[in-house]
């Protein structure tokens, strides 16, 4: 009987010293490891859209709530005039969420960029949708409120050989974006108001 | 007695049927010549290096591999001989040098030696030294990019490749008797298809290799391609052409029936040269790579042990 | 040795020679001066010698060793013992070998004479088992493993060999007389005489039923006769007398029929001589006969590192002497030029199957010399089926990498068997 | 034989150096050691949860009872694992995505597992952290050898480091004309590579 | 992705412990007998399906609702030993002649990264539950396949010259890399 109990109480322990120390310990990191997420994983991307930028995107990054999800946008200052935001969708691709960041000027709402973060697709096939800028670049200078599609589907976009599926993604991903910066946009030109004093 | 006389004691039998090593690497070397031959014809001083440096690499590391494990010399049964002179048939003729002596050293080494040499490998050392440099060095195995600079009296582009990324319209130029006469380009060795086919029925008469195997590959081709070509002929070419193009010919003749690493029992030999036969078109046809029977036959390779068991009860066996 | 043929998809394909029906008569060859007798027994430290040197013995005289041993050799001369010895054979066999100097009059032993009149199985075990052919009379007797079938062997087992197949041609009355006699004496009805297509008339009529054989190698070996003959396949691991059948040399046969015919123990061998160039000839000599004897009576020279062969060329036994006799069950004898002796070669197997196609028995010969080669005999007898094995060599003949094969086979078979009987005692 | 403190390290830089030694905790050892800076990262990320794991290990070996002992083990191991995940995640954070499943995996780690059960459970707490110490610089060590191997002939390189804003290490060690043989640093490579290596160690330490 | 893609994949081009790494401490330390590779193939597949399942079903109702998803390695590694423990209580009482077959293997699945791996590889994936039992049913027979291919060249091998200092472990991790090799035949076929 005291061994049973001795069991329970080690056991016991043991797992609530684990709990306290792992909350502690995600709490106190919890805010740096979003900061090197967005740094490593969105980062290049954002870089890579808002070339030529005069400020540090991922420090002037802001949330709006859409609904129950918060989301984030990152603004880019051109010629010290903060116009243009990026912010991240995603679309259902081969190998599970493609994830697409997708910058766009808020003066004439047209994408400048976007490039994709997050994905598993396969390498050689859909994963080039990563390295591969000639694909993504179909859509700078398009209109953000579009319905994009690949053109099997009756749509503009060229897509990728052999991955068209994470091809289908990626404008899945464009459009959702879309659907969101209509939503959001009052709101989006209220808060680079802030940006811009 | 005292003037014994010294006599020979051993056991029986008394009588041997002459067979050897060595006659048989020798005689599968000369059945090998003739595609050779005509591979140094086709691509000149660079062929004729490729094969001699893969022949004489192969030796070297035989040589140097006897010594550090202090096993008697056997450079002398033909085998180093062999799998440089079958390397290099597989190679682009511009190889450079140290692709060849890498490769050799790979089969030679990695393949065969550190199974305790002949007889002991469960891979074909050939194809193992093909498969390492294919993943290692894709772009000099690329025969489209390799042999750029060749200008031959026929169309310098690599069948397989052209079937793969242009489906049938890609191989419209090249006619049956074309590939059988070696007029596309490929491996040194491995495009002259009359000389494989009749080295191959050369080493089937004499018994130096399996009937079995060659002919079941060659169905599994065949008959897959069909299958293929049936479902879209537009996309999949026809069982033809992938019978001789690219390593076919040769790894039905030369490569898959590689002794220690096939199957020695009538059924698994046609499971295992079937296999690889349908292996080799899926590859081609669905897989990543433009020619599969490398990698077809060392998977079938890897399935002998087991495949192996399937044999025919022993006399008085009871079970 | 045999060449493989250009067109090597076949099987090896080696074919019995038929007997020529115009062979000569079996060279004669003279009464040596000094013969040795082999008993299948070696006396103990502590059995009674029953023989001494000096003895004098009569031809015809049973002479035993010990007193705790049945094992017995018939003189075939009269003179005096002048050695007794025992040697080691192949694979833990013994023997020992009883020289006599012959003396010019020959006396006979009359004691089987009397036993001829009325012929019955223990008088033939108690005499006749060494005569020439080499009877095993001694399996009839036991009632554990009871025969019902006795094939008589007008085949010879080996590829070359002639004894069996002459003494069907040239005594067939002797072996239908003894036919005769084994129904009698061992109460089977069941005798068959195999003999190859081209005797088949010779030897109808006598009471037995003539079978003929298949002429290519190894049809002549037991399992394969039990098999083709009877439709029995051999259970492996079991021997032919398990099974009921007992197979019986034609000349053993005939050696019967005339011992119980003329009351006297026949002590003559017919030997089929392979000369270098592989042509044979017969030979007829007296058992204990040294083999130097007949090579010299052929007028053929042998040579230092040369090979002298006691039987045929797949299944025979080398001599390391001369001076070796002729044995009752001696049928050939061979030699092999140095420059023909194929060597064994210490390379491992290429696992080219050309054994695996060869042999008779479907055994994976393959795995099998792997197995036997590490030393790993149970796992060889369990998996791999050594105990299929009907011992017909062709597998080293065909053997690529030389590899002794054969040997490694019965080496195994003879090492599996010593651990088990040693269990079997220590149980 | 009792063993002094100090061959309690260094046992594990030699004589029980893992994984050649052992033939355990093979999985990171081939699926990360792509190039030196990949070894060494998940050398010393497994380095921390075994000298750690010791510690508590040890220092708890008379509370625990013997026949939970395992889960309680399981529980510390991975409580440390947990804890290098956030740490890696906050701090070296490209390394953590090189690394990939190999960091949850070192959970698994035989290794791990291993020294507490074999050494930390029944050793002092200094001894078992010199334990610890000592068998994780051996792993990191032949992790980072391994990584040097495939790295060099693999990828022509030799990086020991990357900063955001530079690389510690050597590019192009044979020069820029010598085309890489990848195969060493793809998946057979490993496993070649390693037994290749495991041959060296055996004909070294035979001698 | 399609059923057919998941169990192809899974079986052969993203075999786990050719492709993926996972899973080979018992891959080579269970491969010198047909025998024991057999029981061992048998055991993952067992647990390996059954681990899969239910750390998917923890980490989708319960860990990720409860944004703890941090703690999935610990919540995971307990749910596999207690699996493994329980799974072996259940054999030895219930099924004894499997758990004579299993048993020793049992233990050591409580370390083998493949199974661990697996159940990582699954939630990652983001699959649905038919996926995922499909996708670690398929995981657990590409490993028992390898395996037991394996088992069968090693068990050539052992007979074979091999020079002494390559013997065993070494020879085994060389003819492993070739194994894994081979499976590129199977490369980009999904
Ligand atoms: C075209 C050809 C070339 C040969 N060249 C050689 C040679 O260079 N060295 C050699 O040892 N045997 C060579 N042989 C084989 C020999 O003629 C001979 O058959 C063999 O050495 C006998 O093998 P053994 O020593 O195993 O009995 C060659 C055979 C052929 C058909
Ligand atoms: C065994 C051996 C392997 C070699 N492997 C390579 C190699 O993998 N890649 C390579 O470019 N050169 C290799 N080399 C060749 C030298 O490094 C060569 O001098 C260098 O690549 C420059 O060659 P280049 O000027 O012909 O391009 C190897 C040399 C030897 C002896
Ligand atoms: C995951 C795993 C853990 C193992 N742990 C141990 C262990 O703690 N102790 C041990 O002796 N062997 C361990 N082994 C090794 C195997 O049990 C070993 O192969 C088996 O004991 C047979 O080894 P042998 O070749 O020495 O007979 C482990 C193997 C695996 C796959
Ligand atoms: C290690 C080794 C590698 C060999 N490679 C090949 C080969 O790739 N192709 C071939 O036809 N023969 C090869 N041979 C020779 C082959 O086994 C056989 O002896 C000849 O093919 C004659 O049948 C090889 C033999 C060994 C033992
Ligand atoms: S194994 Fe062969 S050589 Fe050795 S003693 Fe026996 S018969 Fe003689
Ligand atoms: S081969 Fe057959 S007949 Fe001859 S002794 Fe053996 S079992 Fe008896
Ligand atoms: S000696 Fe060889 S070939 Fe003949 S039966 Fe035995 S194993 Fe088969
Ligand atoms: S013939 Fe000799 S080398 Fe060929 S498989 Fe048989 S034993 Fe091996
Ligand atoms: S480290 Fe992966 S199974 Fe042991």
């Amino acid at each position: 009987m005291r061994d049973l109990l001795l069991m329970v109480v080690v056991l016991t322990v043991l797992s609530a010293f684990s709990g306290g120390l792992l909350s502690g310990l995600r709490n106190a990191t919890a805010a740096r490891i979003e900061v090197q997420q967005l740094k490593f994983v969105k980062g290049p991307a954002i870089k890579k859209i808002l070339q030529g930028v005069s400020n540090d995107p991922i420090a002037d990054r802001f949330t709006l709530k859409d609904g129950d999800i918060e989301r984030k946008f990152f603004v880019g200052k051109f010629d010290g005039k903060a116009n243009t935001v990026v912010l991240e969708s995603s679309g259902k691709g081969y190998g599970g969420d493609v994830g697409l960041m997708i910058g766009v000027n808020v003066e004439n709402d047209t994408i400048v960029g976007a490039g994709v973060t997050t994905h598993s697709e396969t390498p050689g096939l859909g994963a080039t949708a990563k390295d591969n800028p000639a694909f993504v670049s179909q859509f700078k200078g398009l209109p953000i409120e579009e319905t994009f599609e690949v053109t099997n589907d009756g749509g503009k976009v060229n897509a990728m050989s052999g991955a068209t599926i994470t091809s289908r993604a990626v404008c899945a991903a464009a459009t959702q974006a879309g659907s969101i910066y209509k939503k959001l946009k009052p709101q989006l030109s209220e808060k680079l108001k802030e940006f811009n004093k | 007695m005292l003037n014994q006389k010294k006599l020979i004691v051993s056991h029986a039998p008394f009588w041997h049927d002459g067979s050897s090593i060595t006659v048989r690497s020798y005689h599968t070397m000369l059945a090998a010549l003739p595609a050779a031959l005509f591979g140094i014809f086709t691509y000149g001083m660079p062929a004729l290096g490729v094969v001699s440096l893969s022949i004489s690499f192969a030796i070297i590391w035989e040589l140097l591999i006897n010594k550090v494990t202090q096993r008697t010399v056997s450079i002398g049964d033909g085998n180093a001989a062999l799998i440089g002179l079958l390397f290099a048939m597989l190679l682009p003729a511009t190889s450079p040098w140290w692709m060849v002596a890498t490769g050799t050293f790979v089969a030679v080494v990695i393949g065969k030696h550190i199974y305790g040499g002949i007889g002991g490998n469960p891979f074909n050392p050939v194809l193992i030294g093909v498969a390492i440099l294919m993943v290692a060095w894709k772009d000099y195995f690329d025969f489209n990019e390799a042999l750029v600079n060749y200008d031959l009296r026929f169309a310098m582009v690599y069948p397989l490749a052209a079937a793969k990324h242009l489906g049938t319209s890609g191989i419209e130029a090249f006619s049956t008797a074309g590939l059988l006469l070696g007029q596309h380009s490929g491996g040194i060795g491995a495009t002259f298809g009359l000389g494989l086919i009749l080295g191959g029925i050369y080493l089937i008469i004499r018994g130096f290799i399996r009937w079995e195997i060659s002919v079941s590959f060659l169905a599994g081709v065949f008959v897959t391609a069909l299958l293929f070509h049936m479902s879209d002929p537009s996309l999949y070419a026809g069982p033809v052409f992938h019978l001789l193009t690219g390593y076919t010919l040769i790894g039905a003749f030369f490569l898959a029936t590689e002794d220690s690493s096939s199957p020695v029992n009538f059924i698994p030999m046609l499971i295992y040269g079937a296999g690889a036969g349908v292996m080799t078109v899926l590859i081609r046809n669905i897989g990543t790579y433009v020619d599969g029977v490398v990698f077809a036959i060392l998977l079938m390779n890897l399935i002998n042990p087991i495949c192996d068991k399937i044999r025919p009860k022993a006399l008085g066996k009871v079970v | 040795m045999i060449k493989r043929s250009f067109i090597g998809l076949t099987k090896p394909m080696l074919k019995y020679e038929a007997l020529d029906l115009k062979t000569p008569e079996p060279t004669i060859i003279q009464e040596p001066k000094k013969v040795s007798l082999f008993l299948d027994k070696t006396y103990g430290f502590k059995d009674t010698i029953l023989l001494k040197i000096g003895d004098t013995v009569k031809t015809g005289q049973k002479l035993s060793v010990s007193e705790n041993s049945d094992a017995y050799v018939i003189s075939t001369v009269t003179g005096k013992i002048s050695s007794i010895e025992t040697l080691a054979g192949d694979y833990g066999k013994t023997f020992t070998s009883v020289s006599i100097e012959v003396d010019e009059n020959e006396e006979i032993d009359d004691q089987f004479k009397t036993l001829a009149a009325e012929p019955t199985l223990d008088s033939a075990i108690n005499f006749l088992s060494g005569v020439p052919g080499k009877p095993a009379f001694k399996i009839f007797s036991d009632p554990e493993k009871p025969i019902n079938t006795i094939i008589v062997n007008g085949v010879d087992r080996d590829l070359l060999v002639g004894t069996n197949q002459y003494v069907i041609k040239s005594d067939i009355d002797a072996v239908k007389n003894g036919v005769r006699i084994l129904k009698k004496i061992t109460g089977i009805d069941n005798i068959l005489i195999a003999v190859p297509q081209n005797m088949m008339q010779d030897a109808i009529g006598g009471g037995a039923q003539v079978v003929t054989v298949d002429s290519e190698y190894p049809a002549t070996l037991p399992a394969m006769m039990m098999q083709s003959i009877l439709g029995q396949i051999l259970p492996a691991g079991q021997s032919c007398e398990d099974m009921g059948v007992c197979f019986l040399s034609a000349e053993a046969v005939a050696s019967i029929g005339t011992a119980i015919e003329e009351g006297r123990i026949p002590s003559t061998k017919t030997v089929t001589f392979i000369n270098k160039d592989g042509v044979k000839s017969l030979a007829s000599a007296k058992i204990g006969t040294p083999v130097r004897n007949i090579i010299n009576a052929f007028g053929v020279t042998l040579n230092e590192k040369d090979r002298l062969i006691s039987g045929g060329p797949m299944t025979g036994a080398t001599l390391y002497s001369e001076n070796f006799p002729v044995l009752a069950d001696t049928d050939a004898i061979m030699i092999q030029d140095r420059d023909n002796i194929p060597f064994i070669s210490d390379y491992p197997c290429i696992n080219c199957g050309e054994c695996v196609r060869a042999c008779p028995a479907n055994v994976p010969v393959n795995m099998l010399v792997r197995f036997l080669e590490a030393g790993q005999y149970e796992e060889a007898a369990d998996q791999y089926d050594l105990y299929s094995c009907i011992e017909c060599g062709l597998c080293s003949y065909v053997c690529v990498s030389k590899m002794p094969v054969f040997h490694y086979i019965k080496l195994a078979k003879y090492e599996l068997g010593r651990t088990t009987s040693a269990e079997a005692t220590n149980a | 034989m009792a063993k002094t403190l100090t061959q309690e390290f260094t046992k594990g830089l030699w004589e029980e150096i893992a994984p050649f030694r052992l033939v355990l905790g093979l999985c990171p050892v081939l699926g990360v050691t792509t190039t030196i800076e990949n070894g060494i990262g998940m050398g010393l990320a497994t380095t921390f949860v075994l000298v750690f794991s010791n510690i508590l290990v040890a220092s708890l070996r008379n509370i625990i009872p013997s026949k939970v002992r395992i889960a309680c083990f399981i529980i510390i191991i991975a409580t440390f694992v947990v804890v290098t995940e956030l740490l890696m995640q906050a701090f070296t954070y490209t390394l953590f995505l090189k690394l990939g499943v190999f960091i949850p995996l070192i959970v698994v780690n035989c290794i791990v597992l291993g020294r507490a059960e074999a050494f930390a459970s029944k050793n002092s707490l200094t001894f078992s952290i010199a334990d610890g110490l000592g068998i994780g610089i051996g792993f990191t060590l032949s992790l980072a050898a391994l990584g040097a191997v495939r790295e060099l002939f693999g990828a022509n390189n030799l990086t020991i480091w990357t900063t955001p804003t530079s690389i510690i290490g050597i590019q192009e060690v044979f020069g820029t004309n010598f085309e890489p043989f990848t195969f060493m640093v793809q998946a057979p490579g490993a496993f070649v590579c390693l037994g290749l290596m495991l041959c060296l160690m055996n004909l070294v330490g035979s001698k | 992705m399609g059923y057919m893609e998941i169990i192809i994949g899974g079986i052969f081009v993203n075999n786990i412990l050719l492709a993926q790494f996972l899973g080979n401490c018992p891959f080579l330390g269970t491969s010198k007998k047909m025998e024991t590779a057999v029981g061992m193939a048998m055991a993952v597949v067992f647990v390996l399906v059954l681990a899969g399942v239910i750390t998917w079903v923890l980490y989708t109702f319960f860990l990720v609702p409860y944004k703890l998803v941090y703690m999935r390695t610990i919540a995971f590694i307990l749910v596999i030993a207690s699996l493994v423990q329980f799974v072996e209580m259940f054999l030895k009482k219930s099924i004894p002649a499997l758990y004579a077959g299993l048993g020793i293997f049992l233990p050591l699945i409580t370390t083998n990264c493949a199974v661990f791996g697996a159940c990582i590889l699954n939630v990652d994936k983001d699959l649905n539950f038919m996926k995922t039992l499909v996708q670690s049913v398929a995981y657990a027979v590409g490993f028992g396949l390898a395996l037991i291919l394996f088992a069968g060249v090693r068990e050539r091998i052992i007979l074979a010259r091999v020079p002494k200092p390559l013997q065993d472990t070494s020879i085994g991790l060389v003819t492993a890399g070739i194994l894994s090799l081979t499976f590129y035949a199977f490369k980009g076929m999904i």
